[in-house]
C-alpha cells in the first residue's frame, strides 16, 4: 500500500494534463533543472499512514515526563484555556485562510484582528496596537527598534530585571548595528531605579523595563516614565497581559511603547510556542509601529468592513525600508488571545488577576516559613516571586524535579551571585495541595 | 457583524473560573492596582460561540475554496496534523533549561533534534536550528549568522545583493540586520541579470540572497554559476527557501553552494496558515557557520538529547524558547508521513498542476516570462488593461464565484502580475473548474468589463476605501 | 453542491491505511467474495474536507443561529462537554461483560451509575436505566416496564390513555409495545379535558403518558389529581420528560405520583442534538417497577461497580450495550457543572425567556391559550391565515432573517400552530432582535403577504417540491 | 464565584422582562403550579467551572484501565478512524442543528444523509435505506417488525448464530406482541442450516440471521434466502459492514431487508454507543421502513434538493400506526459512517476488510496451532473466529485480563454447552506483536 502523499490526481489524469502541456513525462517538466543540480541525496524514511503517524507521536509525547507539577514560568505561564478557544480558533475557516490580503473574502479573520487589537489597547490603555508579533522576546527588540527609529537616538537603557531572554534578543537583533546597550543590574532583586534615571541622558532612545520583573516585582513605573520623557527618551515595557487584571495598566502610568508575550491569554505551553508578542503604542507613533495593522473602513455602500492599513510601513511595499521584516506573524495565537479575553471577560479578568494573586500570596506565606528561606521581593508580586534559600537553588530544583516537582527557576543561571535564588511562580492552576507538597519537599531539601 | 465590544452586556459573563482553595490574600496594594478594569467584552458563551462562528464564515480558506495564493503554497493541511500538535501541548519550555530539566522533556527535545535532522538531509544543509517564528524570521537570522561569520572572519562587508524579483522580506530582512542592499534587475528571461550581478558583486558584499525557483516560478540555472561568484568574494550565499516545495528531492541547495537557507514550515510542509501565521522557519546553514547558531542548541548524547546553552560565538537567541514548536510537531509529522516517496511526489504533482495551469491559460492572459515554470506560473493582466480592467478586477471577480485569488501586482517586476500556485493537493477537476472561470473573465475583460469592476457582489462586503482606512488609522474601537 | 459520488475519480485515493505487519493469507474464497467492490466514493481527502465542510455551511445550527424550536429545547451545547467526551471514547463496552471484566472500567460504571442517581434525585424516582437512546425509545422502554409489571401482577390490560396533545412518539412507543391507544381531548383551558379523562378510565387501561407542562407549553394543575384516578384503576402514569427543562428544581414528577419517566439528556441536560441525534432517553421508575429494569444494571458494592445481566423478572435488553454513553458523559458533566443552583436557574430563566417572548408577541398573534406559559408559547397564524398567509409563511420568512424557525403544525390541536421555545441560553438583546423579525412578519402578512410566500430566498435553494420527493421515492443515488 | 449555568440575562435584564411581561418576580411565573406539586428535595452537588469539571472527567476515565489490548468484539470494533471524521462531523453546524425539518436551511445535514443512504444501499447491494436507527439491536428488532408488517403474518425463525444481544432485543421489543419466536441453536458454532430452512412455513414472516455469525462464520445466505422466499417468508440479516469490503453483498445473496450497526464506520467504541443502526431494503418495502428517509427533489427553480419524505409513516404524523415510534435516530453517527466511507473509499474499503482478514487469518494459525486448540469454524472466518480450549474459556480470560489483554468472549456465557469456546476478534489494529503476545500468555494459560 502506498503512502499518503495528498496527491489526488490519478494516474490517467497525469497522462491528460501532460498531453494538453505538450510534454511526455512530468520528468520533462524538470528540464529546467541542469543535470549537476539535482540532490545528491535524499535519505528520507519510508512514509506511513495517518495511523501509523499518530501512534508514533503518541509514542514520542510519551518520552516527555507526564506528571511535572510546574512551578516555573519564566516568561510562559500554566494557565486554564476555556474548551470555546480551542473550538473557536479551531473553525477551518480561521485557520486554513492565509493572511487576509484580500479582504471581501477575509472579513472574518479582518473583524477578529480588529477585535484583538482594540483588546490589546483596553487592556494595555493605549491607543494603537498591531496585529500581533512573532513572541514577547522579539517584540521587545522591535520595540527597542521602534525607539531607535522614533527619536533617531542610538542608544538604549535597560533594565536587568527584564527577562535575560528578552534581554539576550535585544542583543543578538541589534549585533550589527551602532547602538549601545546599557544594562543597569538589579539591586537585592529589584531595579535599581536610582541606576536606570542615571544612566538616561539625551543620547537615550529609550528606557526598557518589564513588569512584574523577571523576578515576580510589581512597580508603577510612572516615575520611570517622567525620567525618561524628561530626557526625550521613551519608556519601553514589557508586560505580562494576565497581571493588567489588577495591575495599573501601562498607559495610566505613561509608558510609550508596551509590548509582551500573550501565551498567557489562551494558548497552551507547548514547548514555548507558538504563542504571540503584542505591541502596542500611543497614536502618534502609528506609523513607526513593525507588523500588520488592521484598519476599519466603509465599502462602496457604506457598510462597516476591514482591511490591512498603512501597508506603507511594511516590507512588501516598502523593501529595505520597511519598519520591520516580519512578514507572517501569529495570527491564530491573537485571535485565540482575543476568543480567551472576551470568554473572560471584563470581571473575569480581573477574578483570574486575582485568582493568582491570592495563590501566589498564600505559596508565598507557606513557602517562606520554611526554616532559612526568605522572600527576596521588596516590592508587592502577582503570582512570581523569588526566595532565597540556605542552598544553591539549582541543587535544590535538581532535587525536586525527582520528586516531580519543577519547583521553579534558580536565578543564578541568568544573575551571577544570585545562586541562592530561585523565582517560584504559581498560578491558578496549582492547587493548595500542590503548593503544599511543593512546602514539604522544599523543607525536606533544605 | 456586530463587533464583540457592540453585543457587551454590564455583568454578563463567559466562561466561569475555579474556585479559589486558599485563603483570602491581603489586597493587593491600592496604589498599583487598576482602578477601572479592561473594557473587554461582557458575553455568554453563546454569544462568543455565535459571533466567532459567524466570523469564521466571513473567511475563504483552503477547506472551503481553491486558493491558488501565488507564493503562498496553500496545499491542503491534513487533519492527522491538527492531532498531533496538541500531544505535545502540556510542555513547559522552562523545563529543559532547569538543572537535569533535560531528562523530562527527552519526546520534545527528539522531536526538534529529528526535525533538523530531517530538514538538512531535505536541503543539503550541515545543522538547522528550528528558532526561527517564521520565513522572514529565519532570513533575519540567517543574515545575522552571515554577519557572525565575516566579524569572525575580520571581513568588513557592507552590502547584500538581491534580484529585483526578490520577496519584499529579503531586503527587508537584511536591512534590518544592519546591511546596504544593492538590487539586480531581471534579465528578459526572467532570472537575476547575470552581467549586472557580476558588476554588482565586490569584496564588501556580505552575502547574496535568491529565491529559486523564483518569484517568477522559474528554475535559474545559474544558480551554481552565482553561488561561485559570490564565493569569490567570500560573500555567502542565502537560500530563501519559500519555493521548497518546488524542487523537494529534485535539487539540494545545499549540493548547489548555499550557505544558508530558510525554509517555510507553513508552505513547504504542510502546516496551516491561521490567517496569516503562526508560521515557522528553520535555518539551515554549512559547516562553517554552525558556531554561530543561536542558543540554545541541542546535542544527542548517548544518554539522551542535552541541551547547549553556553557558546560565546553564537548570536544569541532570535526567540524566547523554541521557537514555533507546536508548528514543528505539524511538520515534522507531515515529512514522515509522506516519506521520501511523497515529498517526491509533491513537487513532481505541484510542478505538473501549474504547468498545466500555464499551459490553459496561455492564450487567455499574456504571460511575460514564457517557459516552463516550476511550482507557480506568472501571467499578466497587461492585455486585458487595454479595456480597463486590472489584474485587481478578475481577483475580485474569481471571488464571486467562489475561488481566492491568486496573488497579483506581487512579483513588482511584473505588471499587472497573476501569480497562479496552484500546489500538489488540488485535483485536475478543481483546476479546470478554474481555469474555465479564469478563461471567462478573460472574456468578460473583452465584452462587459464592468461586471469586473463592480466585483465582488456576493460577498458581505463590496471593495472597501483603503484610503479611508489609512488617513484615518480606526484601528482600535474607541 | 456536487453530491460525493459525482466527484468520484476511478483509482483516486482518500485516507492510507496501515502496512500489513503479518504475513499474506490464503486469499478469502472466491465463492463469498464480492466481486464488485461497493461503489463508494473516490476522492482526495481534500476535496472530501471541503465537500462535508461545505454541506455544514448549508445549515442552520444553534452555534450559528437563534433556533426557537419548539419541544426541542435547542439550547447551547457547551464546548466543554464536547471535549469530555471523548476521554471515554477508548473503552470497549464487552470489556464489562467478560468475567472479572467490571473491574478494567470503574470510571465508565461508575459515570452511569452516578448519572442514574443524578437522575433519580432530580426527577424523583428511584432507580433510573440509561439504556433507551433516544426520548421514543425510553417510552418504548417504560411501556414495556409497565407491560411487564401488569404481567407480573396478573393484571390484564389493554389501553393506554393520552391527551391529544401529546407527542406523536406516546402513542406510537405505546402501539409498539401492544396496546391499544385512547385518545383524550385537551379541555379549552388547554389541559387534558378531567371529564373525558375520567370517562376514558377503567380497570383495562394500563397507563396514561402525561407532558407536563404540555405541548401547549402549559403546566397542569391536575396532575396529581389525573395520577390519583389513574392509581386507583392500577393504570401507571408516564410522564414524558421532553419539557423537564421547564420545572427543573421546581416539581419532581416521582413526588406527583408518575410511576414511570424518560428524560431527553439531549433537551433537558444539552447534549447537541447531531442533525437529528444520537439522544438519550434515561428512564426513571418507582420501586414497583425496579425488577423489570432491562440489563445490565450497574451495582454499586463495597469493592467497586459490578453489573447484574441475570434477572428473569426483567424486560431484557432495549441496546446491545448500555445505550448511548457518549451521549451520557456529557450529560453527566453539564448537570455537575451546573450543580443545584445552575439547574433551578436554567428553568427559571428558560419560563421567563419563554414568558417574555409571549408578552411581546400576544398583540401580532392568536394566542389560543392564553396563560402564564412556562418554556414555550404557542401561537397560532389563524389571524394571518385571513390574508392567505399559513405558519409556514412566517417560518420560512424568518430563516430569511437568519432564524430557525419555531415548530409549525405542533401541536396538532392547535390551528396553524407557531411553537416557540427560546430557552434559557438566549439573552434579551438576540430574543427582542426576534420579536422585532417576527412582529415583521405580522405586519407583511397584512400589507405584502406575497413577500412571505416567496420566502426563503436566501438559501441554496427555494421551497422544495416535497409531492415530488415522495411521489418518486429518490432515496439513493442511482 | 458563582458557576457556570450558561444563562445570559443579567439582573437588570431580568427586571425589565419581569416588567414586560407585568409580574413581580420569576417566581410569580411558576405560579400555575400549585403548592403542594412543588418538589420535595433536590438535593445535587454544587456545581463547578469547566476546567475544574474536565479535571473531575479526566480522573474518572483514568479509573478505566488504559492498556487494555481488546480482542473482543461482538457486535463493536476496534478500527481506525482517519482524523478527517472527528474535523467535519466536529462542525459546529452539523452537531448542533436538530433534525432537518425545514429542509432550506437544513441542507447540509439532508444532503449528507442522502448520500449515507446511497452508501449503505451501494455497500449491502440493496435499494432504499432510511436514515438511520438507533443502533444494530434495534434495527434487528425493528427488522423483525417490519418483516411481521409486511407478509402480515406473525412467526419469526431467528438463527442462534446470531449476537445473543440482538435476540434479545428482538424478543423484549416483541414480548408483549402475539408473535410466535423460534430460535434454532447453532450446530458446532455454525447455523444449522436443516434446522432453519425445516422450521420456515407459510406462517413465517422471516427467517433472522447474521453474517458473519457471531463465531465469526461467514456463509453464503443465498440458499437460505430461497428457501424462505419458498414460503413467502422475508430473509432479514444483520451484518457487518467491514466485512462487506470483501464479503459477498447482502443484495446478491437475495436477502430483504438488511440491518447492522454502524460502530465500526467510523465511531468510537465509547463504552458502547453511540453508533448507528442501519436498515435497507428493496425498493417494494419502502413504506413500511421504520424512520426517516431523506429523498431527493427539486425547488421552484428547479435545482436539487433534498427533504425528509415519506413521512406519512412516521409517529408525529400517523401517531399510533406508524411504522415505529423512532424520532431522533443517530444523525451523526450516521455522517460519521459516510465520511468514514468517503475517507476509505471504494478500494480502501477492500483494503481494510482484507487486512482485517489476513490479520486474524495469522492470529487463527498462531492460536490455532497451539497445544489442545482448534478452531471451531467450520466455515471461513472474517475478523472473528471461535476456538475450543482444553479450559473452561472464562478461567483462560480472567487470567488473561491479569496482564492486560482481553482475550476475547467466552461463549459459554451465551451459549449453554459452550463453556470451552472463545470467540476473539482481530481488527487491523491489532499489531503482529499483540497477536504474537496473545498466544504466549493463551499458550501460557492453558
Ligand atoms: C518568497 C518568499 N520569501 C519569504 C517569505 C516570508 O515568509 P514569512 O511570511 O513566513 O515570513 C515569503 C512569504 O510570503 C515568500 O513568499
Ligand atoms: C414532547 C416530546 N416527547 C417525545 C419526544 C421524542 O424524543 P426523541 O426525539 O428523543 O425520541 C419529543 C421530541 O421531539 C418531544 O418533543
Amino acid at each position: 500500500m502506498s503512502t499518503a502523499d495528498y496527491c489526488p490526481n490519478t494516474p490517467a489524469e497525469v497522462r491528460e494534463m501532460l498531453a494538453a502541456i505538450g510534454v511526455a513525462s512530468v520528468d520533462d517538466l524538470f528540464s529546467p533543472i541542469p543535470a549537476d543540480l539535482r540532490a545528491r541525496s535524499f535519505e528520507l524514511p519510508e512514509g506511513m499512514s495517518e495511523f501509523e503517524l499518530l501512534a508514533r507521536m503518541k509514542s514520542l509525547a510519551a518520552k516527555n515526563a507526564q506528571a511535572l507539577t510546574h512551578f516555573i514560568g519564566g516568561g510562559y505561564y500554566d494557565h486554564v484555556i476555556p474548551a470555546a478557544v480551542d473550538h473557536l480558533s479551531g473553525r477551518a475557516e480561521f485557520y486554513t485562510a492565509y493572511t487576509p490580503y484580500q479582504p471581501e473574502c477575509s472579513q472574518g479573520t479582518l473583524q477578529a484582528l480588529f477585535e484583538y487589537q482594540t483588546a490589546i489597547c483596553r487592556l494595555t490603555g493605549m491607543e494603537v496596537s498591531n496585529a500581533s508579533l512573532y513572541d514577547g522576546g522579539s517584540a521587545f527588540a522591535e520595540a527597542a527598534m521602534m525607539a531607535l527609529r522614533v527619536t533617531g537616538r542610538s542608544r538604549l537603557v535597560i533594565d536587568g530585571c527584564v527577562s535575560p531572554f528578552a534581554r539576550q534578543i535585544v542583543r543578538t537583533y541589534l549585533a550589527n548595528q551602532n547602538v549601545e546597550i546599557v544594562e543597569i543590574p538589579p539591586r537585592d532583586g529589584e531595579p535599581d531605579r536610582a541606576g536606570l534615571i542615571a544612566a538616561l541622558g539625551t543620547e537615550s532612545a529609550a528606557l526598557m523595563v518589564q513588569n512584574p520583573t523577571f523576578f515576580g516585582s510589581v512597580h508603577d513605573l510612572s516615575e520611570l516614565a517622567a525620567a525618561a520623557h524628561a530626557v526625550g527618551a521613551l519608556l519601553v515595557a514589557s508586560v505580562y497581559p494576565v497581571s493588567l487584571g489588577l495591575v495599573k495598566s501601562p498607559g495610566e502610568m505613561g509608558v510609550d511603547i508596551v509590548v509582551g508575550d500573550g501565551q498567557s491569554l489562551g494558548n497552551p505551553l507547548s514547548f514555548g510556542g507558538p504563542s504571540f508578542g503584542f505591541i502596542a503604542t500611543v497614536k502618534k507613533y502609528i506609523r513607526n509601529l513593525p507588523g500588520r495593522i488592521i484598519g476599519e473602513t466603509v465599502d462602496k455602500s457604506g457598510r462597516r468592513g476591514f482591511v490591512l492599513t498603512l501597508q506603507a510601513r511594511e516590507q512588501h511595499i516598502k523593501r529595505h525600508k520597511a519598519t520591520s521584516n516580519i512578514c507572517s506573524n501569529q495570527s491564530l495565537c491573537a485571535l485565540r488571545g482575543l476568543i480567551f479575553l472576551a470568554s473572560v471577560g471584563r470581571e473575569g479578568l480581573v477574578e483570574l488577576a486575582e485568582l493568582n494573586y491570592r495563590k501566589a500570596e498564600y505559596a508565598k506565606a507557606v513557602l517562606g516559613a520554611i526554616k532559612g528561606v526568605e522572600v527576596v521581593n521588596a516590592a508587592p508580586t502577582f503570582n512570581e516571586f523569588t526566595l532565597r534559600l540556605p542552598k544553591k537553588a539549582a541543587d535544590v530544583v535538581t532535587r525536586l524535579l525527582k520528586g516531580q516537582i519543577a519547583a521553579g527557576v534558580p536565578a543564578g543561571d541568568y544573575y551571577p551571585g544570585m545562586d541562592d535564588c530561585l523565582v517560584v511562580t504559581v498560578t491558578e492552576k496549582r492547587s493548595r495541595e500542590e503548593i503544599d507538597m511543593l512546602a514539604k519537599q522544599l523543607g525536606g531539601a533544605l | 457583524m456586530k463587533l464583540i465590544y457592540e453585543q457587551s452586556r454590564a455583568g454578563r459573563r463567559g466562561v466561569r473560573l475555579p474556585a479559589a482553595d486558599v485563603p483570602q490574600a491581603t489586597p493587593f496594594p491600592a496604589a498599583l492596582r487598576r482602578t477601572d478594569a479592561a473594557a473587554l467584552p461582557e458575553v455568554s458563551e453563546l454569544d462568543l460561540v455565535r459571533h466567532f462562528t459567524g466570523l469564521s464564515r466571513r473567511n475563504f480558506s483552503v477547506d472551503t475554496n481553491f486558493y491558488p495564493l501565488g507564493s503562498c503554497t496553500m496545499k491542503y493541511n491534513v487533519k492527522a496534523l491538527e492531532n498531533a500538535a496538541p500531544l505535545f501541548a502540556p510542555f513547559h519550555p522552562m523545563t529543559a533549561l532547569l538543572p537535569t530539566g533535560e531528562k523530562f522533556v527527552q519526546g520534545s527535545l527528539a522531536m526538534l533534534h529529528d526535525l533538523g535532522g530531517l530538514l538538512a538531509e531535505i536541503t543539503g544543509m550541515d545543522e538547522v536550528t528550528t528558532q526561527p517564528m517564521a520565513g522572514a524570521h529565519g532570513e533575519m537570522t540567517g543574515i545575522m549568522l552571515i554577519a557572525a561569520y565575516h566579524k569572525a572572519k575580520g571581513n568588513k562587508k557592507k552590502y547584500v545583493v538581491v534580484p529585483d524579483s526578490s520577496h519584499g522580506t529579503n531586503p527587508a530582512s537584511a536591512a534590518m540586520v544592519g546591511y546596504e542592499i544593492v538590487t539586480v534587475p531581471t534579465a528578459p528571461y526572467g532570472d537575476m541579470d547575470l552581467d549586472a550581478f557580476r558588476a554588482a558583486m565586490n569584496d564588501e558584499v556580505a552575502a547574496v540572497m535568491m529565491t529559486c525557483p523564483n518569484t517568477l516560478g522559474l528554475f535559474n540555472p545559474h544558480i551554481k554559476e552565482i553561488c561561485d561568484i559570490a564565493h569569490k568574494h567570500d560573500a555567502l550565499c542565502y537560500y530563501d527557501g519559500a519555493n521548497l516545495n518546488a524542487i523537494l528531492g529534485k535539487v539540494r541547495p545545499g549540493d548547489v553552494g548555499f550557505d544558508v537557507i530558510h525554509v517555510n514550515l507553513h508552505k513547504t510542509f504542510g502546516t496551516p496558515h491561521g490567517g496569516g501565521g503562526p508560521g515557522s522557519g528553520p535555518v539551515g546553514v554549512k559547516k562553517d557557520l554552525i558556531p554561530f547558531l543561536p542558543l540554545p542548541t541541542i546535542r544527542k548524547a548517548e544518554d539522551g538529547y542535552t541541551l547547549v546553552t553556553d557558546n560565546p560565538a553564537s548570536i544569541g537567541r532570535t526567540a524566547n524558547f523554541f521557537g514555533n514548536f507546536g508548528v514543528m510537531v505539524k511538520a515534522y509529522a507531515y515529512i514522515i508521513m509522506l516519506g521520501r516517496e511523497g515529498l517526491i511526489r509533491v513537487s513532481e504533482q505541484a510542478v505538473l498542476n501549474a504547468n498545466y495551469v500555464m499551459s490553459q491559460l496561455r492564450e487567455y492572459y499574456d504571460l511575460p516570462y514564457d517557459q516552463t515554470c516550476m511550482h507557480e506560473c506568472v501571467f499578466s493582466a497587461g492585455r486585458q488593461l487595454k479595456n480597463g480592467v486590472h489584474a485587481l478586477d478578475i481577483a475580485k471577480y474569481l471571488i464571486d464565484q467562489g475561488y481566492h485569488p491568486p496573488t497579483v501586482y506581487f512579483p513588482l517586476i511584473v505588471k499587472e502580475a497573476i501569480m497562479i500556485e496552484p500546489t500538489e493537493t488540488e485535483s485536475k477537476e478543481t483546476l479546470d473548474a478554474f481555469i474555465a472561470v479564469m478563461r471567462e473573465a478573460a472574456g468578460l475583460a473583452q465584452t462587459d468589463p464592468e461586471v469586473l469592476h463592480e466585483a465582488p457582489v456576493t460577498m458581505p462586503v463590496t471593495r472597501l476605501d483603503e484610503t479611508k482606512a489609512a488617513r484615518e488609522q480606526n484601528v482600535c474601537l474607541g
